[in-house]
Order: C-alpha cells, then sequence, then structure tokens
C-alpha cells in the first residue's frame, strides 16, 4: 500500500479522532446513547482501520496481541470485581450502593460507569484481537489438500 | 433469601447462588493475564472445587424443599434479574461441579496430548467460562438471562471443541456445524422469548407464570412455546436436531467430551424442563399435545434408532455420542411422560448418565493416551495391558446399560415404573429392548479389550489419570446403591415443580 | 456383627479378596475355607429380623432365613466347598474367583425375600457362570458360554419385566407363593423356567456344561437349576401346570443321554431329567412332595456332583469324555471308577444310597394326590435313570471294551473331594432322618421298608437284565462320534440361516432404497442448487442445509401440533 | 495300583459267577413277589411282578426309542460349525 498516501495521511488523522468518539460515547453512556459496548467497537475500529492501511506488523507495534489478549481479560475482570465489590461489602452483587453507601445515588453512577468502563475495554480488545486472529491467519493447507 | 442480606457485613453464605456463578468467571480472566500454564491447570482446578463446594451447601440449603432467591444489583424480581435455586437445579448445579472438578484433575496429564502447549490457558479459560455459561443457566430464574448464559457456555463450547483439530482436523467442521445448529437453536430461543416477553411483559419465571395463567389462551404465548421447545431441542439433540451432536464429541479432545457428554445436553433438557413446569403450565392442552404426539415418539426413537447406530459404530467416541442420543432419549421421555415419577426419573437419569457417561468417554480418553485412537480394533487385548482403566470401563459400561448395583439401574428402573405408572406398557417394552442393544455394543468392547489378543502392549496410565477415572465409577456404583442423594432429592424437585 | 452380615457377603467379599492372594496352594485354601465360613455362620446365625434394606421406596430383604432357604444355603455351601476342592490344583485367578461369586449368587438368591434381590443375584449367577465356561478358553466354548449368557440373562429380564410389572399390580415386592394367571406372574414363570431348563428352553444346560472346564462343570452342576427348583418351591408350589412340565422334562432327556456321546453331556441330559422329578414335587405341592423336592435337590447336587468330578477325573486324566473313546479304565483308576459307581448308585436310588430316600418322597408325593399316568411315568424316568447315568455313564467310562488308555489315579484332592461326596451319599442313604430334619415341613416318612426295598430293587435288577440281554444281542446303541439335533437346532442352526437370509433381504433392499433415495434428493437439492458450485461444495452446503431443513420441518410440526 | 477291586473279576470265571449271582438275585426278586402283599397307591401296582415287567420292558423301550431318536437326530460332530465345542478337544490335554 506504498502509493496510498491519501489514505495513509488521513488515517494517522483519523485514528485520535475516532478513538476520542469512542471515549465520549463510553463516558456518556449513562446519559446518552451509548456505553462500553458501542464504545467499545468503535475504538477498536480504530485500531482495525489503521491496521488495514498501515499493515498487521505496524498495527501490532502499536498494540501488540498479548496485550491486546490480555486487556480484553483485564476488561471482564473491571467488571466482575465491580460486583464483587458490593459482594465484600455485604451488598447484593452489582448493587452499586456499596461504592458509596451514604449517597446510593452516586453509588449508582459510579457503578455504571465501572462496569461500562469493563464492557468497554472487553468489547474494544476482543474485537481487536479478532481481527488480529483472522488477519494473521495464513492457512496451513492448501486448497488442494482440502 | 434476598431480605436476609444486611446490607454492609459480609456474609458469603447468603451470596451463594452468585458465587456459583461468578467463580469461575472471575477466574477464567485472571487466568489469562496471568498467562501461566501450570498455574491455570491449578486456579481452575481450585475454582472448579469451591464451585463444587458451593453446590453441595446449596443441595443441603435446600434439600428440605425451601427455595433460596437472590436478587443481583439489589433490583427486586419482577425487574431485576433473579437467581433462583431450588431442589431441581441444586442438583444440576453439584452435577456441573463435580464433573468439572473431576474432569479437570484428568485433564492435567491428558491435555498435554491433545492440545498444544500454548494454548492450555486459553483453554482453560475457556472451559471455565463454558462452566460459567452452564452454571448459569441452571441457577437463573430470569429467561434473559437464561439465553445469555446458553449462548457463554455455546461459545466457549464451540471454541473447545475445535481444540480438537490438533489431532483431526475434523474438528473445525464438527464445530462449525455445531456453530450453526447451536446459534440458529439460540436464536429460536431468544425468538421464543422475545413472544413470551411481547405477551406478558416480562422476564421474571416466576412473574410470567402468573401473567400466562391470567392471559389464557394466548397464540403468541403458544408460538413462542413452540420456539423455545425447538430451540432447546437443538440444544439438548433431540433426535431429528441431533446431527450435530455425534461429531461434536467424536473430535473434540476428551476433556471437553467428556465435560459436555455429561452436562451440556443435561443443561438443555433442564431448561426445557424449567419453561414446561415453571413457566408453562404443563396441564395446558398445547403442552400436553407437544410431549404425547412429538416428544415421546422422537425420545424411543431416539432411544432405538440411536442405540442400533450405535452397535455398528467403530469409532469408540461416536459410538457412545450416538448411545448418548439414545440415553438422552430416556429423559426425554421420563419428562413427556407429563408425571411426577416421571419427572423424578429424568432428573436422575440426568445425574446418573452424567456420571457414566463421563466415566465411559473418560476411560475411552485413558486409552487414547496409548492407543492414539479409539477404534475399537486399537483396543485389543488392552484388558490386561490397561487393567484398571479397562476395569473402569466395564463399570461405567454396566451402568449405562443399567445392571443393578449401578447407578444406570435406578434411573432405568424409575423410568420404567414411571411409564408403567402411566400405562405405557410397549414404551416399558421398549426402554428393556433398547437397554439389551446396549448389552450388544457394550459388550462387543468388552470382547475386544479381554477376550482378543493384543499385538502391541501398553502400559497402565499414570495415577493422576486413573484416579477421576475412577471416581466416576465409583460415582456410578455409590449411586447405584445409595440413592438418598439422587431420588430423594429429584423426587423433591419433581414435586416443587409440580405445584 | 460378622453374625449379622447376609450369608452371600461371605462369598462376594471371599471372592474380591481371593484376587488378591497369591495363585497356588493359599489361593485354593483360602476358596475351600470360605464355604466352609457361612456354613458354620448359617447354622450359627441369627437373621430372625431378616437383613432388611431400605432402596428407593421398596424394602429390600437379604436374608429371609427359613427352613426351606436355609436347605438351600447349606447344600450350595458344601457344594461350593466340594467343588473348591476338587479344584484345588488350579493355579490361575479367574476360575476360584467366579466359583465363589457364583456361589455367593446363588446362595443370595436363595436368601432373597424379595424379588428386586432375587433379580439382582440371578442375574449375577448368570454372569459370573459364564466365565466357568469361557475359561476352558477356547472358541467353540467362547460360542457356548455366549449361548449359554444371553440365555440366563434373557431369563433374568423377563423376570424383570415380571417383577416390575408384579410390583405395579399388587405393591408388593416380596417373594411369597404366587398364582399365575397375570402377564406379571407368567413372566416370572417363564423366567423361572428356562432356568430350570423346561422343555424347549433347555438346552443351554446340555450346550454348556459339557463345554466347561472340567471343575468348572461341578460347580455349574450344583447352583444354576437347583436356584430355579428353590424358585419355584417357592413362589409355585401346587401349580398344576408344573407337574406335567416335570413329567416330560423327566421323559425326554431319558432318550437323548442314550445316545449321546460325550459322557458330561450325558450327565447334563440326565440332570435335566432329575429336574423334572423336583419339579412334579413341586407342582404336586402337597408337604411331602415339597419335602421331596428338596431333599431331591439336597442328596441331587451331591450325586450329580460326584458323577461330574468322577467322569471329570478321567477327562483330567486322559483328555477325552467321549464314551467312543473311553473304557477300561477301571484298571488304573480304580478309586474313581468307585466313586462314579457310589455317584450312579445314588442316582438310580438304589437302597442305601441317597438317591433312594429322596426321590421315593416325591415318588409318594405323586401318589398319595392320585395322579397314575404322572406316577407310572416317573417309575418309567427311574428306570431311564438307570439306563443312562446309573449303567452307562460307569460302563463306557470304566469298563466296557478297552481303549487301551492306562491313565494314573486322579490327583489326591479330587479323590478327596469325591470322597467326601461319596461319604456324604452313603451317611444320607443310611441315615435319611438326620436329612429330613432339615426339610421344610414335618416328615413322617419311613423309606426303607421291605415293599419299598423290594419293589425298587425289582425294577433296577430286572432293567439291569434288560441291559444284560440287550448287551449281549448287540442292541445297545453304538457309541460313535456324533451328536443328536435337539431344540437348540432352532437356534444354532434355523435362525442365524434366517436372519443370515433376512438380513441379506434388506440389504438389498436398503441398497435399492438408498440408491432410489439419494437419486431422489440429488435431483431435488439439483433444482435447488442449480447454480452453485463444484460438487464439492455442494455437499457441504447440502449437509448443513439438510440440517437446518429438519430444523424447519420440527418447527412446523411443533407449532402445527401446539397451534391446532 | 495296591487296591484294586476290580482286577480281581477280571478273570472269567470270577466274572460269571458274579453275573449268575445276579441273575439269582433277579430270580429271587421274581419268585418274593408271590409272598408279598403290598401297600399300593394304583390299582396297576397289584399286577403280579409289576415292577420287574415294567423295569424290563421300559428299559428295553428306552434303548430301541433312542435307537431310532439317533437314526433321525443323529447327525456329524461338525454339524453346527467345525469349531463347535461338540467337536473340539479338550485344550491343554495331550492324552498321557
Amino acid at each position: 500500500m506504498k502509493h496510498h498516501l491519501i489514505l495513509k495521511v488521513i488515517t494517522k488523522f483519523m485514528v485520535g479522532v475516532i478513538v476520542l468518539f469512542g471515549l465520549y460515547v463510553q463516558f456518556h453512556g449513562d446519559y446518552s446513547p451509548g456505553g462500553g459496548f458501542q464504545a467499545g467497537v468503535i475504538i477498536s475500529a480504530a485500531f482495525i482501520l489503521y491496521g488495514i492501511v498501515m499493515g498487521l506488523k505496524n498495527v501490532q507495534k502499536v498494540m501488540p496481541v498479548w496485550f491486546a489478549q490480555k486487556a480484553a481479560a483485564v476488561g471482564v475482570l473491571v467488571y466482575a470485581l465491580t460486583g464483587v465489590f458490593s459482594l465484600i461489602f455485604g451488598f447484593e452483587f452489582l448493587n452499586y450502593h456499596a461504592i458509596s453507601p451514604e449517597h446510593p445515588k452516586h453509588g449508582q453512577h459510579y457503578g455504571i460507569i465501572l462496569v461500562e468502563l469493563g464492557v468497554g475495554i472487553t468489547v474494544s480488545f476482543v474485537m481487536i484481537a479478532i481481527y488480529y486472529s483472522f488477519a494473521g491467519r495464513t492457512p496451513r493447507l492448501d486448497d488442494k489438500e482440502w | 433469601m434476598a431480605s436476609e442480606i444486611k446490607e454492609g457485613t459480609l456474609d458469603l453464605i447468603n451470596h451463594l447462588p452468585i458465587l456459583q456463578v461468578i467463580t469461575p468467571m472471575l477466574i477464567a480472566p485472571i487466568l489469562v493475564v496471568l498467562n501461566n500454564k501450570t498455574l491455570s491447570w491449578l486456579l481452575s482446578f481450585l475454582g472448579a472445587l469451591a464451585c463444587l463446594f458451593i453446590s453441595v451447601l446449596l443441595i443441603q440449603t435446600v434439600s428440605d424443599g425451601s427455595t433460596l432467591t437472590y436478587s443481583l444489583g439489589g433490583w427486586a424480581p419482577p425487574i431485576g434479574i433473579e437467581y433462583r435455586i431450588d431442589a431441581a437445579n441444586s442438583i444440576l448445579l453439584f452435577l456441573i461441579s463435580i464433573i468439572s472438578v473431576i474432569v479437570l484433575i484428568f485433564s492435567y496429564s491428558s491435555l498435554h496430548v491433545e492440545i498444544p502447549e500454548e494454548k492450555h490457558t486459553l483453554f482453560y479459560a475457556c472451559f471455565l467460562l463454558c462452566l460459567t455459561g452452564l452454571l448459569g443457566v441452571v441457577a437463573t430464574a430470569d429467561i434473559f438471562n437464561v439465553f445469555v448464559f446458553l449462548e457463554i457456555s455455546s461459545l466457549s463450547t464451540y471454541v473447545l471443541v475445535a481444540q480438537g483439530s490438533y489431532l483431526d482436523r475434523r474438528a473445525l467442521s464438527a464445530s462449525f456445524n455445531y456453530l450453526i445448529m447451536g446459534t440458529i437453536g439460540a436464536t429460536f430461543f431468544v425468538i421464543g422469548i422475545g413472544y413470551i416477553y411481547m405477551a406478558t411483559g416480562s422476564l421474571n419465571m416466576m412473574d410470567i407464570a402468573e401473567r400466562v395463567s391470567e392471559l389464557g389462551d394466548s397464540r403468541t404465548v403458544q408460538a413462542g412455546f413452540a420456539f423455545i421447545v425447538v430451540g432447546m431441542g437443538l440444544k439438548l439433540a433431540m433426535v431429528p436436531l441431533h446431527v450435530w451432536l455425534p461429531n461434536a464429541y467424536t473430535f473434540a479432545p476428551t476433556v471437553v467430551t467428556c465435560f459436555l457428554a455429561a452436562t451440556a445436553t443435561k443443561v438443555a433438557l433442564y431448561v426445557l424442563i424449567r419453561f414446561v413446569f415453571s413457566v408453562f403450565n404443563y396441564e395446558d392442552s398445547f403442552v400436553n399435545e407437544l410431549f404425547f404426539f412429538l416428544i415421546m415418539p422422537l425420545a424411543i426413537i431416539a432411544m432405538i434408532a440411536a442405540s442400533v447406530i450405535a452397535i455398528f459404530k467403530q469409532n469408540l467416541k461416536k459410538m457412545f455420542a450416538y448411545s448418548s442420543l439414545a440415553q438422552i432419549g430416556y429423559m426425554l421421555l421420563g419428562l413427556s411422560l407429563v408425571s411426577e415419577k416421571g419427572l423424578a426419573s429424568s432428573l436422575v437419569h440426568m445425574v446418573n448418565h452424567g456420571f457414566t457417561k463421563a466415566a465411559l468417554f473418560m476411560s475411552l480418553g485413558a486409552f487414547m493416551l496409548n492407543t492414539k485412537n479409539v477404534y475399537i480394533n486399537s483396543l485389543q487385548g488392552l484388558g490386561r495391558s490397561m487393567p484398571f482403566t479397562s476395569a473402569a470401563f466395564v463399570i461405567g459400561g454396566l451402568s449405562l446399560i443399567g445392571v443393578p448395583g449401578t447407578a444406570g439401574f435406578i434411573s432405568k428402573w424409575l423410568l420404567l415404573e414411571a411409564a408403567l405408572g402411566s400405562g405405557y406398557w410397549l414404551v416399558a417394552v421398549l426402554i428393556i429392548v433398547s437397554s439389551l442393544f446396549a448389552v450388544i455394543y457394550i459388550w462387543k468392547i468388552i470382547e475386544v479389550l479381554y477376550f482378543s489378543e493384543s499385538s502391541e502392549s501398553y502400559s497402565e496410565v499414570n495415577v493422576l489419570t486413573l484416579t477421576p477415572i475412577w471416581i466416576l465409577s465409583f460415582f456410578c456404583i455409590f449411586l447405584g446403591i445409595n440413592t438418598s442423594l439422587t431420588v430423594e432429592v429429584a423426587n423433591m424437585a419433581a414435586e416443587i415443580l409440580f405445584k | 456383627m460378622l453374625a449379622t452380615l447376609p450369608l452371600p457377603f461371605y462369598f462376594l467379599i471371599g471372592g474380591l479378596l481371593s484376587i488378591f492372594l497369591p495363585k497356588g496352594v493359599i489361593k485354593s485354601s483360602f476358596v475351600c475355607l470360605v464355604p466352609v465360613l457361612a456354613l458354620i455362620a448359617l447354622l450359627n446365625g441369627t437373621w430372625d429380623q431378616g437383613f432388611k434394606v431400605q432402596f428407593l421406596d421398596l424394602e429390600l430383604n437379604f436374608m429371609r432365613v427359613d427352613k426351606l432357604s436355609t436347605v438351600f444355603g447349606i447344600i450350595f455351601c458344601i457344594a461350593a466347598f466340594l467343588g473348591n476342592v476338587f479344584a484345588f490344583h488350579l493355579r490361575e485367578s479367574t476360575q476360584p474367583f467366579v466359583a465363589l461369586i457364583y456361589a455367593g449368587a446363588a446362595i443370595g438368591a436363595v436368601f432373597a425375600g424379595d424379588l428386586i434381590t432375587l433379580f439382582v443375584y440371578w442375574e449375577l449367577t448368570a454372569l459370573s457362570s459364564v466365565f466357568l465356561i469361557w475359561a476352558r478358553k477356547t472358541e467353540g466354548a467362547y460360542h457356548s458360554g455366549m449361548r449359554y449368557l444371553i440365555i440366563q440373562v434373557l431369563s433374568g429380564v423377563i423376570l424383570l419385566f415380571g417383577v416390575a410389572l408384579f410390583y405395579f399390580e399388587t405393591g408388593s415386592i416380596s417373594f411369597v407363593k404366587m398364582q399365575l394367571g397375570s402377564l406379571a406372574t407368567v413372566l416370572i414363570f417363564i423366567a423361572f423356567g428356562i432356568k430350570c431348563a423346561f422343555p424347549f428352553m433347555h438346552n443351554w444346560l446340555q450346550d454348556s456344561y459339557p463345554s466347561a472346564t472340567i471343575t468348572g462343570t461341578v460347580i455349574l452342576s450344583a447352583f444354576t437349576t437347583k436356584l430355579a427348583v428353590y424358585a419355584l418351591a417357592r413362589g409355585f408350589p401346587g401349580t398344576e401346570l408344573l407337574i406335567y412340565i416335570g413329567a416330560a422334562m423327566t421323559v425326554f432327556p431319558i432318550f437323548f443321554a442314550e445316545v449321546e456321546n460325550d459322557l458330561r453331556k450325558v450327565l447334563a441330559y440326565s440332570l435335566n431329567n432329575q429336574l423334572g422329578f423336583m419339579v412334579v414335587g413341586v407342582g404336586v405341592g402337597t408337604e411331602l412332595a415339597l419335602n421331596g423336592t428338596t431333599a431331591h435337590a439336597f442328596s441331587h447336587i451331591l450325586y450329580k456332583a460326584l458323577l461330574f468330578m468322577s467322569v471329570g477325573a478321567v477327562l483330567f486324566r486322559t483328555g477325552t469324555s467321549r464314551a467312543s473313546e473311553l473304557g477300561g479304565i477301571y484298571r488304573t483308576m480304580p478309586l474313581t471308577a468307585i466313586f462314579c459307581l457310589i455317584g450312579a448308585a445314588s442316582i438310580s436310588a438304589f437302597p442305601l444310597f441317597s438317591g433312594f430316600i429322596s426321590k421315593s418322597l416325591i415318588m409318594s408325593g405323586a401318589g398319595k394326590e392320585h395322579y397314575q399316568i404322572i406316577w407310572l411315568i416317573l417309575v418309567f424316568a427311574s428306570a431311564g435313570v438307570l439306563s443312562h447315568s446309573g449303567i452307562k455313564v460307569p460302563y463306557f467310562t470304566f469298563f466296557h471294551h478297552d481303549s487301551g488308555k492306562r491313565p494314573s489315579e486322579a490327583p489326591a484332592h479330587m479323590l478327596l473331594a469325591m470322597g467326601l461326596t461319596a461319604i456324604l451319599c452313603i451317611y444320607i442313604g443310611i441315615f435319611p432322618n438326620n436329612l429330613y430334619a432339615l426339610m421344610p415341613f414335618q416328615v413322617k416318612y419311613e423309606p426303607y421298608t421291605f415293599e419299598h426295598i423290594l419293589t425298587q430293587l425289582q425294577l433296577l435288577c430286572f432293567a439291569i437284565l434288560a441291559f444284560y440281554i440287550l448287551s449281549k444281542l448287540k442292541q445297545l446303541p453304538s457309541e460313535t462320534r456324533s451328536i443328536n439335533l435337539d431344540f437348540d437346532w432352532t437356534y444354532r442352526k434355523l435362525m442365524p440361516s434366517v436372519v443370515g437370509k433376512l438380513l441379506l433381504f434388506l440389504e438389498l433392499i436398503e441398497q435399492r432404497g438408498l440408491k432410489g433415495f439419494n437419486k431422489f434428493l440429488s435431483l431435488f437439492m439439483d433444482r435447488i442448487y442449480q447454480v452453485s458450485g463444484p460438487e464439492g461444495i455442494l455437499t457441504r452446503i447440502l449437509t448443513s442445509g439438510t440440517m437446518v431443513l429438519f430444523i424447519a420441518i420440527v418447527l412446523l410440526v411443533v407449532l402445527g401440533i401446539i397451534l391446532f | 495300583m495296591k487296591f484294586n477291586p476290580f482286577l480281581f473279576f477280571e478273570k472269567s470265571k470270577r466274572l460269571r459267577a458274579l453275573l449268575i449271582a445276579f441273575i439269582i438275585l433277579c430270580f429271587i426278586l421274581f419268585a418274593i413277589d408271590f409272598f408279598v402283599e403290598r401297600y399300593v397307591y394304583f390299582e396297576i401296582e397289584r399286577v403280579y411282578n409289576f415292577y420287574s415287567i415294567y423295569g424290563f420292558v421300559m428299559f428295553s423301550i428306552i434303548i430301541f426309542g433312542s435307537r431310532l431318536l439317533r437314526s433321525l437326530l443323529g447327525r456329524s460332530e461338525n454339524f453346527y460349525d467345525k469349531k463347535a465345542v461338540d467337536s473340539e478337544d479338550y485344550p491343554g490335554m495331550k492324552e498321557k
């Protein structure tokens, strides 16, 4: 893709904007349409776009495979630990009141943000990981051997 | 009970229903983060052990016929997600947990042969997610939550089945087929849920049950029921919808086959039972008609046809996959009698067959560690060179046939009792006929194991591999002698469901 | 503690322990010791309350001890002991183990107070005993054992089904007297009948006993059929049908036994004939007749074991049990010959031998109830017993024309086993009251009256005279290596050929049919996928596609059923 | 062999003596029926020397009947199968 100069330049501009938009969707999820899932997809779209235009090697310099995998797991952990957090403090699983028992409404607020964060992280990195495994797949068998 | 939870104090006993589900879910990502082969085995094992411990506590709590509810996030049931443990699902939680523990012990040595080393961590993570899904499906009382957990378990199952591709590339197409069928099943299921939600505006089982009875004769609800039956029929491999099962079981790694055979189809069947009894009204004519005109004939066809097919299979994993279809037929038959006894026999058979089939598949796996394949001819003379594995296999086989003193006898006896109690003489005869087919295919293997000369000599597998096999065989016998755990809880469960 | 342990567990535990003992004297002694211990436990045990176990919602009783079961328990323990002494020379694991399990199962079935327990042990006798046949380790024995196993297991399955029906009809599973009449009891009756070798269900006996190992046959001969007799005596006493079945059983084996070449098969037929007497006794069903059945089973186990032992010892030394290849062996195996003669005298019911005092109970039982034809048949059968077991077996084995074989005398442990059995046979014959004291009912019967001895001797001596004359006239059936078709022809020859042809036919239909179906299917699919790519892809889509088609059909059916 | 009563009868004279003794016994049994009043279950038993005659005749019937049976049903040993148990020798037993 050496000669796709325009694409490359535009991409470099776009990536930051997309990520920013993703973060917007992420953190306004509890007020406006959006949330972790959508945000995750948008953010991963930035990386995937970068990968498509710049090549798999380059995007993997930015975002190594191992990191994508582990980060996806961390996302799930964030989600689950939020729930366990309230459980440890004697509330039901995922009862956000635990985060701020004096002000349950605040607790709700923080809780949702945390959970959405977990979802967002998981989705974005899982998307990236899926893209990696599709793009990085070299067929082990020739077509004839099938 | 939800109301008993005192806010602000850590009291894990009250959180058992949710802990049962989230323990493996928490461990799975930790494994991926740590990314260490041995550690991930150890952690998953400990996690499964914790699940087992929790399920035992749960079974103790509910074995007096009480119900344990838990509202997620503190939202009261009709709106929030409710977890609801009673005798019926506690027994399944126990089955799933204990099988996962046993299977994990086995995986310690067998996985090296079947899956490349670098994938072990992810395998265990996937396995735990599958466990989470199955436990979640059983524990929850929210029908959409059922769907979510069903998908968690199914998706991880597709991945687990595909891992067999290291030894046999056909695992990929088997997994793909399973994926297509499973997805259609899940779609149907969710369509069904949609219809129900449309008609009742609720997702909580108890709530729906009330509203459905108020609605009276509603086409929407009935169509929903049809979709759910077909969707679950796919997941539990009801006979014409079973095409995915034999290949998936055959080509998946042994660990996965053991686990799936013992739990996955049972969980789907449990969902069906739950819907029939807790969501819909089993006395409604459309439910009864469906059971009488469709499910029972299909169950009988499965019992007979699958057993006959099993006789002719040379690949033993495939043979037992077909035998599983037949056994699912027994369970469906028990259910389709729509009687308390029939339902109890179904539940008991779920547990008993879970142990039996796991024992069989696991000993096959142990044979496979030596012979590298499970074609019947490659087992020649192993009865002498691998006496312990073979003996365990024979015990499992006897239990599958339903020889008295084994677990299989109990459930077949109960099923016979139920069939005769409902006045289906012919069905009772067919149950026995099907058992005789089981005698034939088990015998074929015993003959090869003990009565033919081996061309090669193998050594017995190591103790760590033998232990889980023997635990399962022990259960095959133990549950045949001491029936207090299974039969009493199942009777209790049937009573609750029939209320 | 030990005294309350159910009796069969002695054997089952002993059997399991025997696996771990070193092969040889230790193991052999151990398996001889177990029955003795069990016998002591039985004689001193207290099971007045039974040994009850709750199973599902049923109450099982492992130890229903009354007079009837005790007699059978005692003789089974004795038989197990004698059989194991006879098998002392074995240096292997399977047979001693199986012998104990088998004996334990038979004893367990005898003491079973309910039908479920009975069924469990019923099947266990089949599953364990078949290994005594397979221990011969030849292809023929394997197939024979297989036939045996199938028939025995079939009996168990029928029993199970009968028991299940019985339970639903009566709500009880206790094993007590039943009436023929409902399907349930008929099934149970048939199950008993198979094990008891009723006519047309008898061939497993003649097929399998001669196929077992030398020691295996001795052990086999004691348990299975007598267990069935016990079950009939317990469940169907006084069923008139049994009289006619029993009478038929006494008659037809005589002719087969007379021309059979394999002496162990002769004994198997003779066993069948003896069972007939017992079955008649059960059918008559009076106290006297039931005592007769029990006593006859008791003495029969002993003398039949003795006969099988002596023929077995000859087989052990010469390698054959064919009448056509034996003869003149008395020269070198005199003790075995004497024991064989004692067994023969016992089975032929010579006075002072055990058969005399037990068979006459049944005969008197039938006589007192005025079954004249049956009585005549039984007398005829008595002459028949003499012809094959009393004369043919010892005569062709030990005397007759010299075969030139000069085997050495049987080993010491075999002689010991035979000697003990022979002593028991004579002891019972001389002191019948000791046996009568064990009987389920009070007996007032004196076998040794002058006229009884006289008539019996007349019958036997003139039968022997006939034998002598006929042999001088060269009218006896010659011994040649041959077999005779019996009812087993139906399942060893007829059924395989019919099934084989049927399978061929089905295969033909299947091939034709499948071809047609495939053609139809491919035409159908071709239409749909006319534009799809090459064959390979087409077929792959086809499989997923048909799966989905199935789903759609099922959904339609379900919707159809539910909505309309 | 130290003890063998059968060898005693190997001489044909002794065997003949035994035979004669047996025939005398038969004769006595036959004759004794004149003097005995038997308790009977059935009338047929009253027939003079019923048991002797019945024994003799029935034995003969058995012999001839079984010969008839063999002529009808007799087959060669490997009728069912060449390796059937009927025709095989007992394994591991060389004639000693």
